[in-house]
């Protein structure tokens, strides 16, 4: 019952996943951070097969990071969004593929624009002004066709990212319960309490 | 991140089959590829031999191509029709064929059709049936001429008429009722002719135009649509559209035509240094 | 639910008189779900030649990155722009090295072709997904709503429709077809390729 | 009776008896102000086999009702033979021939009643309301149904059928400035739009073909307008009732 | 019923349970039931077959053809079996398929014929009526799940009409100027129809017979259980005949010029 | 039915032959509705042609169901978002008008809302026919209620009866999921009912595969005070919401309203309208298109820093 949910508006991404680490029919953990920060300007929240997804959060992090260790600069977004789909297409060709699914956040210094990328498992990518994984894009998608906006404020962003976590755990029949909610914009990414 | 050269190697690459057989397992059918219904025939006749095909191509219910060539060079003197996976006759008859040239350059001889013969089956043995081409085989060379099938396991039957494919039980029938060895050229290809119809006709795989290619020891006669006695039938109706009658939201128009406008400088301006 | 039905989507393309045009829609679903309304799968070769890759969007990314490489080496080496019928054998090539593994596109090829004299020759062909070309004389379609564009386009293509014509038949088949099949729509994108320039236009599809 | 291809050799056939089977062809009807067209072609094929190139699938019931039926053929025809003794009783009962839209609602109720075994019938009922309007009715399998301007079943419905939504509903058209489209077809132009419906599915479709059967049925009072010329229209009504029943024939390719 | 959004509206699948309730409510079949069900043997799968049956009309009425064999398999088991009957005075009725269900249909047209003569009205059992009783039965044996395994071919010739017409296991039925069952419809279909199409009133009866030969003989060729000895009936105004069991010349001398399936040449 | 007796007892000729001939007859009592004029219309269930196999569900399933087996030959049609809830004003019904055949859409007018009587409707969702001939039925019923009592059936009735009758097949391969609305005295109502025999009374209900969507843009917008207008207006955003995101739902929207007088129809909208222009000029319209590219069309979040000031 994984959810995840992001929304670009007036120069922010907001990434917001839920924070439990289910087993079976067991929650093991309910703090869990599934939001990894790649970069200054950088989100990813995954979810998916376990162990994939941390391990591929990992390796992703990495590789992003001796990128910039290398080049002194930062994948750009668009750029970051390209290399990790192509990880994921080309280790679904593999034996030991990453069943993971991704929302990718990030906000672009040099065009001044946030960016967000819809990634599943099969490394489809598309940016897209909002999105979700896991049942509760069910409930999300149509939601946010409905209330997002693009010149929204950050109050007004996470107002609508309110509708949809209180949507979700209405209707859905495992509430996902917390939610960890990430912010990331010109100024580089910090965590907001909802 | 194996990104392989723009000259990869040959030969087939598995690299997605783990994960189709991932995407598989959760319950997704695989496509199917493009076939050839068909039928394909050839027979012997006095000075040589005949080959026939049908022009249809089938995905499923639906006819993809409505004249396809279906009978594929492999030398001047022989050539072969392809029935089964529509890919994979193209591709096996393309790659015999290149061998048979670099195979006739290195030996300095014309080829012979056995050994096209032998290298096809060999080449389909080894992937024991699952390239999927069933394959009339017919040429003149210096033995003569000779036809023969060869199944997509790689057994292969030297007869003097066969056929393949869909319609191959219909196109036999003609076959086993009016064969006669030593024909005539004409009643041969008559023969072929309506061989090849009788599985256009009676056969849902098989349709539209008749293909021939004659081969005798002299020369080799393709006759590309030989009888087509299929043609769509005029339309009863003009459906153009009146000119604004799809909406649409944008537009962008990209000139192919580069114009250069030429400002001189250097007549007014400050000239450049050139010392 | 096919493989080839996960995210949806048609390409189709037409011949006309000096002229040739491709299209398809714009969705990408995650089988039911839409998840965006502007996935373009059709994409520019070279200046008249473009290619559609209809089937699992990641495999559209994979062979479309692919296909540029080999574009560029191909321009590299042979200091020359391919030409669509080259095109057609790279792509058909490239499709049938994964016969036993094959990608999940069944691509669509539309440009001109420049005659000896200098003219330019239309070109379309399509291929199945491990790379069978199919040369048509008039139409060629592939993806989900196949069959519903095989039925449209066999009824109202003409020979020599001139490009605005052409736009208008290629436009109403893709967007009849698509209204009839699930997994296709939400807007259509056009492009009418003629020797002196390239009209692409968006169009105001059903978007349900 | 199965050839055996490819695909018997790959998968294992199933032992168990499948009573259905699937004989192809496909089926039309579009209605108009006054008049209705039902058309079908006459293929009977089985896998790759054509049974025979003259099968009807097009029924006349009464003088206004005709009804189409595709998919298996054995459940096809059984279930016309049901639904004509149906209305010969009604008309032993009643003394008049059953209305359209009654006859509608007893398909369904016929067809409902093999909810758990169904026939495997896709019925397109086309006809002349009491009104004098042309109708059409379409079923699924199991009978549910609605009553439409025009619908396309069978093996190629889904390449006949949105050809028909923009050729007769004018879908996805934008009417010239001024201008609206018209709301309904004259029957020269529906003839011509069905006619080369059919050739269209022959062309694409392996189990099309063959024959082309077209009635029409004419409601009370509405002149032949031109359709004396049509050639080999044989006229079918049998009652004096006013409404008036034709069928047309043409050759379709037999590949 | 399957909520879940990719799989609504379809028929419950309650050999799977989506929601993990157990135990799986599901009520207990109450349709017909029999005890001894379990002990009746239904035809599953032909045992005794026969194959193809051909049949085109000609000019004075219907021919129809059948070889004597019934296999047990792969096995030629029996090598006189009449595949041909005669029903009434205007009709021939011939099976492929399964051979013991063709002998218990023979039984009901038998019983068919003597309530037909016992009512004593004048009417006669023609091709049509006796046509349509079939499909009615076929269909309904279907509709039970338990199908007589025959293809069969009606001709006949009544009140100056041909008749001719097929029905088969599942009940469907059609009638074309040639017909053929079994491997018939592969191999020999192709030839009758472009002898017989379109020719119908011309061919005379030679014609007709030499065309079901030449049929015959390929079927021989070609189908690994048919035999060359077989029937033919012919069924005009001057009533039925079933002629007597015949042979024909086949040629097999050009197989002596093929050597091996390749590369062999001695 | 087939007992070793009648299968070896070969004397009776006339009476074999007729038992082999003889299909269940199935319009002896497995219909309802004018028999030839003589039939009389309340004879208790109708009874159902059933297969004589060992597990008839599995025959049908194996015959019908396209999503374990998209090869399957019968298509029954499925695929709709219906939504219908309670407030102040009576009851709102809304839904979608397309029918799909696996990934076909066969069709893109199908009425999802039955009329049952004047004051009471029906909701189409899972398999087509069993929703419109139940309903009829229920219809039926209603009518013979009301000519027996004197006075109109109640909702909870009439959802009762449906969901005894729909529970008396279950297991058969059933697929139905309505909502019955209407007014009756306890003031409007609404029950789901479905083939599983659930019946379930309350204020807000979405059914089918774009209900999840539905559901998003309802629960968002609902109030128990909305005004007339306001609930229509969320009836039609929230199936066009369905519509938009649902490959399975689409086409039109038909609206209906339930007041004390009995039920309304407001309209029929076309989705793509909706997206493009919105409902055009009705109450309660936000005068523009639904579409989230109409809605936010010239708007950026892109945040370029302010331009400094002209040096």
């Amino acid at each position: 019952m994984e959810t995840s949910f992001a929304l670009t508006g007036k120069g922010y991404v907001i990434v917001a996943a839920d924070t439990t680490a289910i087993r079976s029919i067991v929650k093991m953990q309910i703090d869990q951070d599934k939001i990894k920060e790649l970069s200054p300007h950088l989100l990813m929240a995954y979810s998916g097969e376990p162990g994939d997804t941390v391990q591929f959060a990992e390796y992703v992090e990495r590789n992003i990071r001796l990128y910039q260790i290398r080049n002194l600069y930062p994948l750009r977004p668009a750029a970051a969004a390209s290399w990790i789909r192509r990880s994921i297409a080309e280790t679904l060709r593999t034996r030991n593929a990453y069943s993971v699914n991704l929302l990718l956040g990030g906000y672009d210094t040099s065009s001044h624009t946030p960016n967000l990328y819809w990634i599943d498992y099969m490394g489809t990518v598309v940016e897209v002004p909002f999105a979700a994984h896991g049942y509760g894009s069910y409930f999300a998608l149509s939601l946010l066709d409905r209330y997002h906006d693009p010149e929204a404020s950050l109050e007004e962003g996470l107002a609508t990212l309110k509708r949809c976590i209180d949507e979700v755990s209405k209707r859905l029949v495992v509430d996902p319960g917390k939610y960890k909610v990430k912010v990331v914009d010109k100024d580089g990414i910090r965590e907001v309490e909802i | 991140m194996s990104q392989q050269s723009a000259f990869s190697s040959p030969g087939f690459d598995f690299s997605n089959s783990v994960r189709n057989n991932f995407l598989q397992e959760k319950g997704m059918p695989l496509p199917k590829a493009t076939s050839t219904g068909t039928t394909i025939v050839g027979c012997l006749f006095k000075d040589g031999i005949i080959l026939g095909a049908d022009t249809r191509a089938t995905e499923g219910e639906i006819i993809a191509d409505k004249n396809c060539e279906k009978i594929h060079y492999i030398t001047e003197s022989i050539r072969c029709c392809g029935a089964g996976t529509a890919a994979d006759t193209e591709f096996t008859t393309a790659t015999i064929s290149s061998n048979m040239e670099l195979h006739s350059l290195s030996t300095g001889r014309k080829p012979r059709v056995v050994t096209v013969m032998t290298m096809l089956k060999q080449y389909l043995f080894q992937y024991q049936g699952h390239i999927g081409a069933a394959l009339v085989l017919g040429g003149v060379d210096s033995t003569g001429p000779h036809l023969f099938t060869i199944h997509p396991h790689g057994s292969t039957d030297k007869l003097p008429y066969v056929t393949m494919g869909s319609g191959s039980l219909a196109a036999m029938a003609v076959f086993e009722s009016s064969w006669k060895p030593n024909m005539e050229r004409s009643d041969a290809l008559a023969l072929v002719s309506a061989a090849v119809s009788a599985g256009i006709f009676n056969d849902l795989g098989s349709g539209s135009n008749v293909d021939a290619c004659i081969i005798t020891a002299t020369q080799t006669e393709m006759l590309r649509n030989f009888v087509k006695p299929n043609e769509r039938v005029e339309k009863e109706r003009h459906y153009t559209f009146r000119r604004g009658t799809t909406a649409w939201k944008s537009e962008n128009i990209r000139d192919l035509i580069v114009n250069e406008d030429i400002t001189l400088v250097g007549a007014t301006g400050d000239a450049m240094d050139t010392s | 639910m096919s493989i080839m039905e996960y995210n949806g989507g048609s390409v189709i393309a037409m011949v006309g008189k000096d002229c040739v045009a491709i299209a398809s829609d714009l969705r990408l679903g995650s089988q039911a779900l839409g998840i965006s309304s502007n996935f373009q799968r059709i994409f520019p070769v070279t200046d008249r030649v473009y290619v559609g890759l209809p089937g699992l969007a990641t495999d559209v990314t994979t062979l479309r990155e692919r296909f540029r490489y080999r574009v560029n080496m191909y321009t590299i080496k042979e200091e020359r722009e391919i030409e669509p019928e080259t095109f057609a054998h790279l792509v058909s090539s490239t499709l049938y090295q994964h016969r036993f593994g094959p990608y999940f596109i069944e691509p669509v090829m539309a440009g001109l072709s420049k005659t000896p004299s200098g003219g330019f020759k239309p070109f379309i062909a399509a291929t199945d997904l491990i790379g069978c070309l199919n040369f048509a004389k008039d139409f060629v379609v592939a993806g989900t709503a196949s069959a519903k564009l095989f039925g449209v386009a066999e009824g109202l293509w003409e020979p020599d429709l001139e490009a605005e014509d052409l736009f208008e038949t290629i436009s109403q088949t893709l967007l009849n077809a698509v209204d009839r099949d699930a997994y296709s729509g939400w807007g259509a994108i056009v492009h009418v390729i003629t020797k002196d320039k390239i009209i692409t236009r968006t169009l105001k599809g059903r978007m349900d | 009776m199965i050839m055996p291809d490819m695909d018997s050799l790959a998968h294992p056939q199933e032992r168990r008896f499948n009573p259905y089977t699937e004989n192809g062809g496909t089926i039309l009807a579009i209605a108009g102000a006054d008049f209705s067209v039902i058309a079908g072609d006459t293929r009977q094929s089985e896998g790759y086999s054509i049974q025979t190139r003259y099968a009807p699938k097009v029924f006349r019931l009464t003088d206004r009702a005709v009804l189409a039926v595709n998919g298996f053929a054995a459940d096809g025809n059984m279930f016309v033979k049901k639904v004509k003794q149906r209305l010969e009783w009604y008309h032993h009962a009643h003394a008049k021939d059953m209305p359209l839209r009654a006859i509608a609602r007893l398909i369904q109720t016929m067809l409902y009643a093999r909810r758990f075994f169904p026939y495997y019938v896709y019925n397109i009922l086309g006809g002349i309301e009491e009104d004098g309007t042309g109708a059409v009715y379409s079923f699924d399998p199991v009978g549910s149904y609605e009553r439409e301007a025009c619908r396309a079943a069978g093996a190629a419905q889904s390449l006949v059928q949105p050809f028909l939504d923009n050729q007769i509903y004018f879908k996805n058209q934008e009417a010239a400035q001024g201008t609206s489209h018209p709301s309904h077809l004259p029957l020269e132009t529906v003839l011509s739009i069905v006619i080369d419906s059919f050739t269209s599915a022959t062309e694409r479709h392996i189990e099309v073909g063959d024959g082309l059967e077209i009635f029409i049925a004419l409601s009370k009072g509405r002149t032949l307008q031109g359709m004396e010329s049509i050639r080999g229209l044989q006229e079918l009504t049998v009652t004096e009732d006013g409404e008036r029943l034709f069928v047309m024939r043409r050759d379709l390719k037999k590949d | 019923m399957d909520h879940f959004p990719t799989n609504w509206g379809r028929p419950r699948n309650d050999a799977f349970d989506a929601y993990a309730t157990y135990p799986i409510h599901q009520r207990p079949y109450n349709g017909p039931k029999d005890t001894f069900a379990d002990g009746v043997q239904r035809t599953q799968q032909p045992i005794v077959t026969g194959t193809s049956v051909l049949a085109i009309k000609y000019k004075d009425g219907v021919m129809m053809a059948a070889d004597n064999l019934a296999s047990y398999g792969s096995l030629a088991r029996f090598k006189d079996v009449q595949r041909l009957h005669q029903v009434g005075n205007y009709t021939v009725i011939g099976a492929g398929g399964d051979m013991s269900d063709f002998q218990y249909i023979q039984y009901i047209l038998e019983e068919l014929s003597i309530d037909e003569i016992s009512a004593q009205d004048g009417h006669e059992l023609g091709p049509i009526e006796i046509h349509e009783y079939m499909s009615q039965l076929m269909y309904a044996r279907r509709s039970k799940m338990n199908p007589l395994w025959n293809s069969l071919l009606i001709g006949g010739f009544k009140d100056g009409k041909r008749f001719l017409s097929y029905v088969d296991l599942l009940g469907t039925t059609y009638s074309a100027s040639t017909l053929a069952t079994g491997y018939g419809a592969f191999i020999a279909q192709p030839l009758l129809r472009k002898a017989v199409e379109g020719r119908e009133d011309v061919i005379t009866e030679e014609e007709a017979r030499k065309i079901l030969e030449d049929s015959m003989r390929v079927l021989f060729y070609r189908d690994a259980r048919s035999m060359n000895k077989f029937q033919i009936a012919t069924i005009s105004s001057a009533g039925v005949s079933i002629s007597d069991s015949m042979q024909l010349e086949t040629a097999w001398s050009f197989a002596e010029n093929i050597r091996g399936y390749g590369a062999q040449t001695q | 039915m087939n007992s070793i007796l009648q299968r070896y007892s070969g004397s009776n000729a006339g009476g074999l032959s007729k038992s082999t001939i003889d299909e269940d007859n199935d319009f002896s009592d497995a219909m309802w509705g004018s028999e030839a004029g003589f039939g009389t219309l309340a004879k208790g269930v109708p009874g159902f042609v059933v297969p004589s196999v060992p597990d008839p569900a599995a025959f049908l399933r194996l015959h019908t169901d396209d999503h374990a087996d998209p090869s399957c030959r019968i298509k029954i049609q499925h695929g709709t978002t219906t939504l219908a809830f309670r407030f102040q004003g009576g009851v709102i019904v809304a839904v979608d008008s397309r029918a799909t055949a696996g990934s076909y859409v066969a069709s893109g007018t199908v009425k999802k809302v039955i009329e049952i009587n004047p004051y009471l409707l029906g909701t189409m969702a899972g398999g087509a026919a069993d929703c419109q001939y139940w309903e009829t039925y229920l219809g039926m019923h209603c009518r013979l209620h009301e000519l027996r009592n004197r006075e109109r059936i109640s909702v909870s009735a009439a959802s009762k009866y449906l969901s005894n009758l729909v529970y008396s097949y279950k297991g058969m391969g059933l697929s139905m999921g309505t909502m019955i609305c209407g007014w009756d005295k306890t003031g409007p109502a609404v029950f789901y009912v479905d083939s599983d025999g659930t019946r379930l009374k309350g204020d807000l209900f979405s059914v089918g595969s774009g209900s999840t969507f539905a559901y998003g843009v309802l629960d968002q917008g609902y109030r128990w005070d909305l005004t007339d207008e306001e609930a229509q207006e969320l009836g039609r955003r929230s199936i066009y919401a369905a519509g938009h995101r649902d490959a399975f739902s689409g086409n039109t929207c038909n609206l209906y309203h339930v007041k004390e007088d009995g039920w309304k129809f407001i309209g029929n909208y076309d989705i793509t309208k909706l997206h493009y222009e919105g409902p055009g000029d009705v109450a309660g319209s936000p005068g523009h298109g639904y579409g989230y590219d109409m809605r936010v069309e010239g708007r950026s979040s892109a945040n370029p820093p302010e331009a400094p000031a002209q040096a």
